[in-house]
């Protein structure tokens, strides 16, 4: 992969990648593809502004993001993070922040064709959080 | 007049681009202008947020004449 | 990477890269590169079975682990760990677990090398986590 | 008699692979001969882990006529 060239700084000891690849099945319904949609601009501008605080507070050299649009297949990439630190566990953290924020936070969306022929939009994050409605501006 | 942008979801419910004539006065009024309009979508509606100039608003925010605000259904990005 | 083509599968949703790289610095020293040494046979065999137990712990379908020895230069890669999991909060659960226990349990050992031609054999985790001595069998 | 092998910083001390002709009774006498031999190396020796085929073994291991014990200062790697 290209973006993990871009990793890799002289004073960072670790660093974690990220991959979101779509399964084969939810809930027991077999799945064809995936389609994501964004609301681009805004999606964009709040990833920029996630990683410049990500890289502050855990003091990553490296903070790189990328979610696909548009129809992505099964075992295929839809997200990767990719984050760099002096120490292991600054990395880490950051990581899971960045995508946790990415899934729940940003205006994207999924939505699962299954091979029957049905689709459904998603909200069926892995965590389980619920999509409370709550307005956080 | 304000515009509205729809987004995943909610585009089996309205279209992906509308016009409000009347500016409501807040997006607690512009929430429960679209219930109104479309009563079989009231739960994702409430399950909403709200950007104006791509920044999530407020259920109190004021809105203006010409305002382009996104209905936000809950992100299921990853 | 030749092992990332390994580390996809249809039913994993979330694939976590690890990648231990050598830093150019260590307490304010510039280090010229880093040599590794193991107990290379009970090394690979703690690995093997540390993949096991972890790939049950946490129900992965991906876990992969590989360690260098011998010269590691700054910004090489030295230890990579791959974990896929069909949700991501596993994949980054035992992906951590898993190097926490090369760093401190199986029988590896890091030299560095300095600019200035001293060298120490580390027990310098990113974690800082004290060698207590303790006999752990 | 039982043979040793040691690793990392221990070898600025001991040689890589080395003869005890006299089998100590476990792993506890084996640590304290070993100090013995080389006071500089106590407190690398004091947190060494030993290993039998190679698996780790306690402080109170039997030794036997024959055995290679691995000499296991505290891992650094990754």
């Amino acid at each position: 992969m290209a973006l993990w060239e871009q990793a890799h700084h002289p004073a960072a000891g670790g660093v974690v990648l990220f991959s979101g690849e779509v399964r084969n099945n939810h809930q027991g319904k077999e799945v064809s593809h995936l389609s994501y949609e964004a609301a681009e601009q805004m999606a964009n501008k709040m990833i920029a502004a996630l990683l410049d605080e990500a890289k502050q507070r855990w003091e990553l050299q490296v903070a790189i993001a990328v979610h696909r649009l548009g129809k992505v297949s099964v075992m295929e990439t839809a997200v990767v993070v990719i984050t760099a630190a002096a120490h292991r566990a600054e990395a880490y953290a950051a990581n899971q922040y960045i995508i946790d924020r990415i899934k729940h936070h940003v205006p994207l969306w999924k939505c699962e064709h299954f091979v029957d022929g049905e689709r459904a939009w998603g909200g069926h994050c892995s965590c389980k959080q619920k999509s409370t409605g709550n307005i956080e501006p | 007049m304000i515009t509205l942008e729809f987004f995943a979801g909610l585009k089996d419910y309205f279209p992906p681009v509308m016009e409000v004539r009347e500016t409501p006065e807040d997006i607690n009024s512009l929430r429960r202008y679209l219930i109104d309009q479309q009563s079989f979508a009231k739960t994702l509606l409430e399950q909403c947020r709200f950007a104006v100039d791509d920044t999530f608003v407020h259920e109190d925010y004021p809105l203006r004449q010409g305002d382009l605000v996104l209905v936000i259904p809950p992100s299921s990005g990853g």
